[in-house]
């Protein structure tokens, strides 16, 4: 009976997360465009958590944050500040806003927003700033706040001119493709950025900017991998979003960790997170770096698995395999594994390796918990102090009793309701 | 050919531009151990492990196993300062350039609180009690809950060697520890890993409190004085490493934490995610050592 | 006709639970099989596995 | 209680592995206590204390490892080390095909897959079983250790859904000309089988294609399926299905005997039915059988002549004799051979059921038979480690196998005990089996040569001669040739017969002739 039940709302939640049509509209200043935002609002990456539990990474970009809004003249100020119990920290994820790494988002940081089409809801991420001492990784310096200033007061209104000129672009049928090109959209995102780049071009050109700053912004995209995680981030946000508070939905719509924990949310158990410790990274550092610099997991890029993608579309991204053990066919075992868990294969994004098989979307509580199988997630690597940057990449696992609480809560849930 | 990371200080003098023969004595999928002779041992590992005394770290990824580079167990190789060969398979892996990391102990003064130590020592036995292996001897730091077969069997032994310790009855110490050595599963036995931490408690616990080193090492001899034959040929070497206060970087850091006062949280769960229970083990070892030690303070 | 005179009637396709000799020895007969990476069911948490079966 | 062990020398396993073992191991019921370790004083002395400290276990060095486990029956004992060996010898390749992990899953690889195989530690075994069952499949049951309760259940569901479940303890079995588990390559034919022990099928199919006949199928039940409890649900399941295959002739039914209700229900069905049956029950009485119109098989290999005889409609005669030439030659020259002193047989069996059809033979010609396995309680050896006049071994039964896999795959309890007997100066004639096939040791015939040239030495250092006497259980198309099989005894003067009750009639006529002598 309740087995019947929670299929059919699987089913629902399964067929609202592939008929997404996650698309790119526009870039907004996040405090009028996120509900809820003000001032003294800051957001962060993960299941909420107090300044004081707050890793390194994350409080360092708390404080730059603090830092770039002119709320503090410098570290000391704005740690004090911070740990006023003046700032209110929020996730993200309360906002229908994802972030990579520390996922710090204040007022006046640009944001792009999206909507998924079919089911008219939005979401919204920052830009990704780039490699090396950047905000994410928990970096504060000058030449960080700088250029967040740029992002604000270049990039964004350039980037905003010409989609005005270009229109709405379909975010579903560029990963499409990146995945097709060797892109996993978590680790890998070169061939994302490339799409988008080839897409925008012709229209950065009409904008009414100088020669000049046309330039910087296009090489500025170039050189950065990953600025089209930013995108991959938000289109797999508004696409999960549409499919949450299903009664009965066994799958999983949300995971993210904060650096300090990991944490998911459950279709069919609403807002509730469930949490457990946030695991380290296993992979491949940088030359310089042992594993003791490394912090806990962090960032809500893991929206990407939870969709589908990433490390669940590993077979995709022959690239990356030493993350993963280092042959093609470790590559094509992961994603396989990933089925066991999921509860549906996706109808757009596929994977050429499998015969474009479609990835492994939607994982189900029931089948983590009962194969014991973890979702396998692809991840960068973060610093545990503030300001590093980024120190690796590679794979890391959702710690089990989030699946097990989650199931827990799930029975009893059913309990009070007497249907078990 | 492959390149090498580090290199375990305590080989140099093992290692010279004599060559020598070896064989491989057993492969795992990040160690692969080598016996030159009757009491040598160089043990080839991957990033993965931790550094310890005779060990070389391969310049691997994490994720590349032993047993998958060609590594087989009973083959032969050939070995001085610059390289190791293993003809059979054509590998061979160039020592030359690798950092080297120091094995030997550090004995720095520490003017901690003796209750800021005793602290840390419990520490490390709730910790090994949550987070730990406690299904081999590591099972003894819990009172009465759990029951098993190497818990009702080493009660008295570790009694015995206490008491001898505290009383410096040589005698006594032989004794016990011979009912202890080479007890339990494992490459290196449950007790043995044991033992290595009460080796690790005496020594820097020892030097705390102001003991004469040489004491020290004559204790320590008595401890794994029977241990020829007793226990694997790789744990022998372990404990005579532990018996020269040679220990692994995850314990010798381990230490210097409870004596200094840092971070011995992190430390002890490094310790304690060492392979199967061999961690547990020895945490178990640690803390035994350190309450004993904390008792008797100055050794007579 | 029953299921067993239709299972006489076909080509063997099996999955292999267990033993993995037994696939081994299934291949050399030119068998379609599929091995089956076998573990017990929730890691063996009793807990957990009676909050799955109310699920069912 | 029974204690087992295993020895490794030189091995060595990293904790991890160990550590899984002892908690896994544990887990079975019915294993009351196990000891993993490398071989120390202090891991022996523990082994002692936990009573889990063989004799042979004093012998190993700190650089052995060993297992050492008490359960409380032999087939968990087996169980559990062959889930041990399993643990131990799982080293996932790299980069291998990717194995599913559930059963749901791999049906996704193969929607169409058609017969499930299970060979997990029984408890874990029904809930496959009844997953596969749901899911429309047919099933083998390898695994033991399943309650009696869970084997009913199944059995109902599976003759609910009309599918097969063979099994639990199904060791043999031969769907459309697949080997399944142990199982020999038999030429296809007209003849069906549906038989409750593994071996017997084994032997009755290796006889039907030498006898130049073939099978269509053969169906296992597993050994308790004649059980009154479970009513031989399958086993009628199985013989309707050859009744309705157009390709089954003849139906050939083997069992120990069953319970009698259950053989009146199973009788009455091959009496409804058109087609000729040959029933065996080891041991049990002909004159039922006969009373519903099947024919009654005296041996295993009476049955498959009067199967083959059936299906070729040739007159039906009892099978008593020999097939080989010069039969009187070969009794006079060994009797004449043998010392005064040597007066009874010692049979050294790897296969349960020959093992059984060879008492049954021996003790109608010569008399009482001793046994681990006796027939009658009285004839239970006091000592299964020594004969006692004549005595038939089963090497297969667990008190002998201490924690070895099953002779059939490892020779080493026969290699050891052929020597004891060799010393023995009233050994006769030894009497041994070789089961080939699928699962069975790649060269069983190999592994004994060198044992059986040491029992021709012990013996002429003694001034006498042992006479050695097999049957090969298996094909020329087995992976093992049974030809080369047999070539290999031959070369080492052993006398191979074509049966096993054949070689056990010859044995009886030598010891008989001996008597007559005297």
């Amino acid at each position: 009976m309740i087995q019947e039940r929670i299929e059919a709302a699987n089913k629902k939640v399964m067929e609202i997360i592939l008929n997404g049509q996650p698309t790119l509209l526009d870039i907004g200043i996040a405090e009028e465009v996120i509900l809820g935002m003000n001032k003294k609002t800051i957001l962060h990456a993960g299941p909420p958590i107090k300044w004081e539990k707050m890793s390194g990474p994350l409080k360092g970009a708390v404080i730059g944050a603090l830092i770039y809004e002119g709320l503090a003249v410098d570290e000391k100020e704005a740690t004090e500040l911070a740990a006023s119990g003046e700032i209110s920290y929020d996730p993200c994820h309360h906002h229908n806003t994802v972030g990579p790494m520390a996922g710090v988002v204040s007022a006046s940081m640009p944001v792009w927003i999206l909507q998924n089409k079919k089911y008219a809801n939005y979401s919204y991420c920052t830009l990704n700033e780039g490699l090396g001492k950047v905000l994410r990784y928990g970096a504060y310096s000058d030449e960080v706040i700088k250029r967040l200033k740029w992002i604000e007061n270049l990039l964004a209104p350039l980037l905003k001119q010409a989609l005005k000129l270009h229109g709405p672009i379909d975010l579903k049928t560029m990963i499409t493709q990146a995945l097709q090109m060797g892109d996993e959209g978590h680790n890998r995102n070169r061939a994302g950025t490339s799409l988008l780049i080839r897409e925008l071009a012709p229209y950065i050109i009409q904008t009414k900017f100088s020669e000049k700053e046309k330039i910087e912004v296009l090489k500025f995209i170039d050189s950065n991998d990953h600025f089209f995680l930013n995108l991959t981030m938000p289109a797999c946000k508004c696409t999960m979003d549409a499919a949450k508070n299903i009664e009965f939905s066994t799958i999983v719509t949300v995971m993210a960790r904060n650096g300090t924990e990991f944490g998911i949310r459950v279709s069919g158990l609403g807002d509730r997170w469930f949490t457990g410790p946030a695991g380290i990274v296993d992979g491949l550092l940088f030359p310089g770096y042992t594993a003791e610099d490394a912090n806990p997991d962090i960032g809500d890029s893991v929206i990407a698995e939870t969709a589908g993608i990433g490390g669940f579309a590993m077979a995709a991204a022959p690239a990356i395999v030493q993350f993963v053990g280092g042959t093609a066919k470790d590559a094509v075992n992961l994603t396989l594994k990933m089925y066991e868990i999921t509860a549906a294969e996706n109808n757009i994004f596929k994977i050429p390796a499998l015969d474009f098989r479609g990835t492994p979307t939607g994982i189900d509580i029931r089948k983590v918990v009962e194969t014991g199988i973890l979702p396998s997630i692809n991840t960068g690597i973060a610093h545990k102090d503030p300001g590093v940057g980024q120190v690796g990449a590679g794979l890391v696992k959702p710690p089990m009793n989030c699946f097990e609480d989650a199931l827990q809560a799930f029975v009893e849930d059913l309990e009070t309701k007497n249907l078990v | 050919m492959l390149l090498t990371k580090s290199i375990a200080s305590d080989l140099i003098d093992t290692l010279t531009s004599k060559t020598i023969d070896g064989i491989v004595h057993s492969v795992f999928d990040h160690a692969c151990n080598i016996q030159l002779d009757r009491n040598r041992l160089v043990t080839l590992i991957s990033p993965k492990l931790p550094n310890y005394p005779s060990a070389i770290k391969l310049d691997i990824t994490e994720d590349q196993k032993l047993c998958s580079i060609g590594f087989k167990t009973g083959m032969k190789s050939v070995i001085n300062k610059d390289e190791i060969k293993m003809p059979e398979v054509c590998i061979s892996i160039k020592l030359t350039g690798a950092r080297v990391w120091d094995s030997s102990p550090l004995f720095l003064r520490s003017n901690i609180s003796e209750e800021m130590l005793n602290e840390n020592i419990e520490k490390i036995r709730d910790l090994t009690l949550k987070c730990g292996e406690i299904e081999g001897v590591a099972s003894i730091l819990d009172g009465n809950t759990i029951d098993n077969n190497y818990k009702n069997f080493v009660i008295n032994s570790v009694k015995r060697l206490a008491k001898g310790i505290s009383d410096l009855d040589y005698k006594e110490i032989t004794e016990a520890s011979k009912r202890l050595i080479g007890l339990g599963p494992g490459l290196t036995p449950a007790a043995d890993d044991f033992l290595l931490g009460i080796l690790a408690s005496l020594y820097y616990m020892g030097y705390y409190f102001g003991n004469n080193l040489e004491n020290l090492k004559k204790i320590a001899g008595f401890i794994i004085y029977d241990l020829p034959g007793r226990t694997t040929f790789i744990s022998e070497i372990m404990l005579r490493n532990g018996m020269k206060a040679r220990f692994s970087e995850p314990i010798r850091d381990l230490m210097l934490a409870v004596i200094h006062n840092t971070s011995v949280q992190d430390k002890c769960i490094n310790l304690l995610n060492i392979g199967g229970t061999s961690g547990s083990d020895c945490a178990a070892g640690i803390v035994f050592g350190g309450v004993l030690m904390a008792k008797v303070k100055i050794l007579k | 006709m029953t299921k067993i005179n239709e299972l006489f009637q076909e080509e063997l396709k099996i999955i292999n639970i267990g033993l993995e000799s037994f696939n081994e020895n299934l291949k050399k007969q030119n068998i379609k099989t599929v091995q089956v990476d076998w573990k017990p069911p929730a890691g063996g948490n009793k807990k957990m596995l009676s909050l799955l079966d109310k699920l069912k | 209680m029974v204690l087992k062990y295993l020895i490794r020398e030189n091995t060595y396993y990293d904790s991890v592995t160990l550590m899984i073992i002892t908690r896994e191991v544990k887990k079975i019921e019915g294993v009351k206590e196990v000891i993993v370790g490398m071989g120390t004083e202090l891991n022996k002395e523990l082994a002692g204390n936990l009573n889990l400290l063989a004799s042979e276990l004093q012998k190993i060095t700190p650089n052995d490892f060993f297992i050492s486990l008490d359960s409380i029956d032999d087939n968990i004992a087996k169980k559990a080390f062959a889930f041990v060996d399993e643990l131990l010898s799982k080293k996932k390749e790299e980069s291998e095909d990717y194995q599913p992990s559930t059963f749901e899953s791999a049906l996704k690889y193969m929607p169409d897959a058609n017969l499930v195989l299970i060979s997990l530690p029984g408890k874990y075994a029904a809930r496959e079983v009844k997953n596969a069952l749901l899911n429309d499949k047919h099933v083998m049951l390898f695994s033991d250790n399943v309650a009696l309760e869970e084997e009913i259940d199944l059995k109902k569901l599976a003759k609910q859904r009309g599918l097969l479940m063979m099994g639990p303890d199904c060791g043999t079995a031969i769907i459309n000309h697949v080997a399944l588990a142990f199982a020999n390559v038999i030429r296809k034919g007209p003849i069906g089988i549906v038989g409750a022990s593994g071996t017997g099928i084994q032997e009755v199919t290796v006889m039907i294609d030498k006898l130049g006949s073939g099978i269509s199928q053969a169906i296992g039940t597993g050994g308790r399926d004649l059980k009154a409890e479970v009513g031989g649900v399958m086993m009628i399941e199985g013989l309707k299905a050859l009744q309705n295959d157009h390709l089954t002739e003849v139906i050939v039914l083997i069992s120990k005997p069953p319970d009698k209700e259950v053989a009146r229900k199973v009788l009455s069905i091959l009496k409804e039915g058109e087609k000729p049956s040959v029933v065996y029950f080891a041991g049990g009485d002909p004159e039922v059988i006969k009373e519903y119109g099947s024919i009654p098989g005296l041996s295993l290999e009476d049955t498959a002549h009067k199967a083959a005889a059936t299906a070729k409609g040739i007159p039906i005669e009892d099978f008593t004799g020999f097939t080989v030439n010069g039969i009187d030659k070969i009794i006079k020259g060994e009797t004449k051979k043998l010392k005064e002193t040597q007066r009874y047989i010692r049979g050294l069996y790897t296969g349960g059921t020959l093992c059984d059809e060879a008492m049954i033979i021996l003790s109608d010609l010569i008399g009482d038979i001793y046994s681990n396995i006796p027939l009658k309680p009285e004839g239970k050896l006091f000592d299964i480690n020594k004969s006692y006049r004549h005595s038939l071994i089963d090497l297969g039964d667990d008190e002998f196998t201490r924690g070895k896999p099953h002779p059939m795959i490892d020779p080493y309890v026969r290699q050891e005990r052929i020597l004891s007997e060799a010393k023995d100066k009233e050994t006769a004639i030894i009497l041994m089996d070789f089961v080939l096939g699928f699962g069975s040791n790649p060269d069983p015939a190999g592994e004994m040569v060198p044992y059986i040239r040491k029992v021709g030495e012990i013996a002429a250092k003694d001034g006498r001669h042992i006479c050695m006497i097999s049957s090969v259980c298996g094909t020329e198309e087995d992976p093992q040739n049974l030809i080369e099989q047999e070539k290999k005894l031959k070369e080492e003067g052993v006398i191979v017969m074509p049966s096993n009750a054949q070689a056990v009639r010859l044995a009886a006529a030598i010891v008989l002739s001996r008597r007559k002598i005297q």
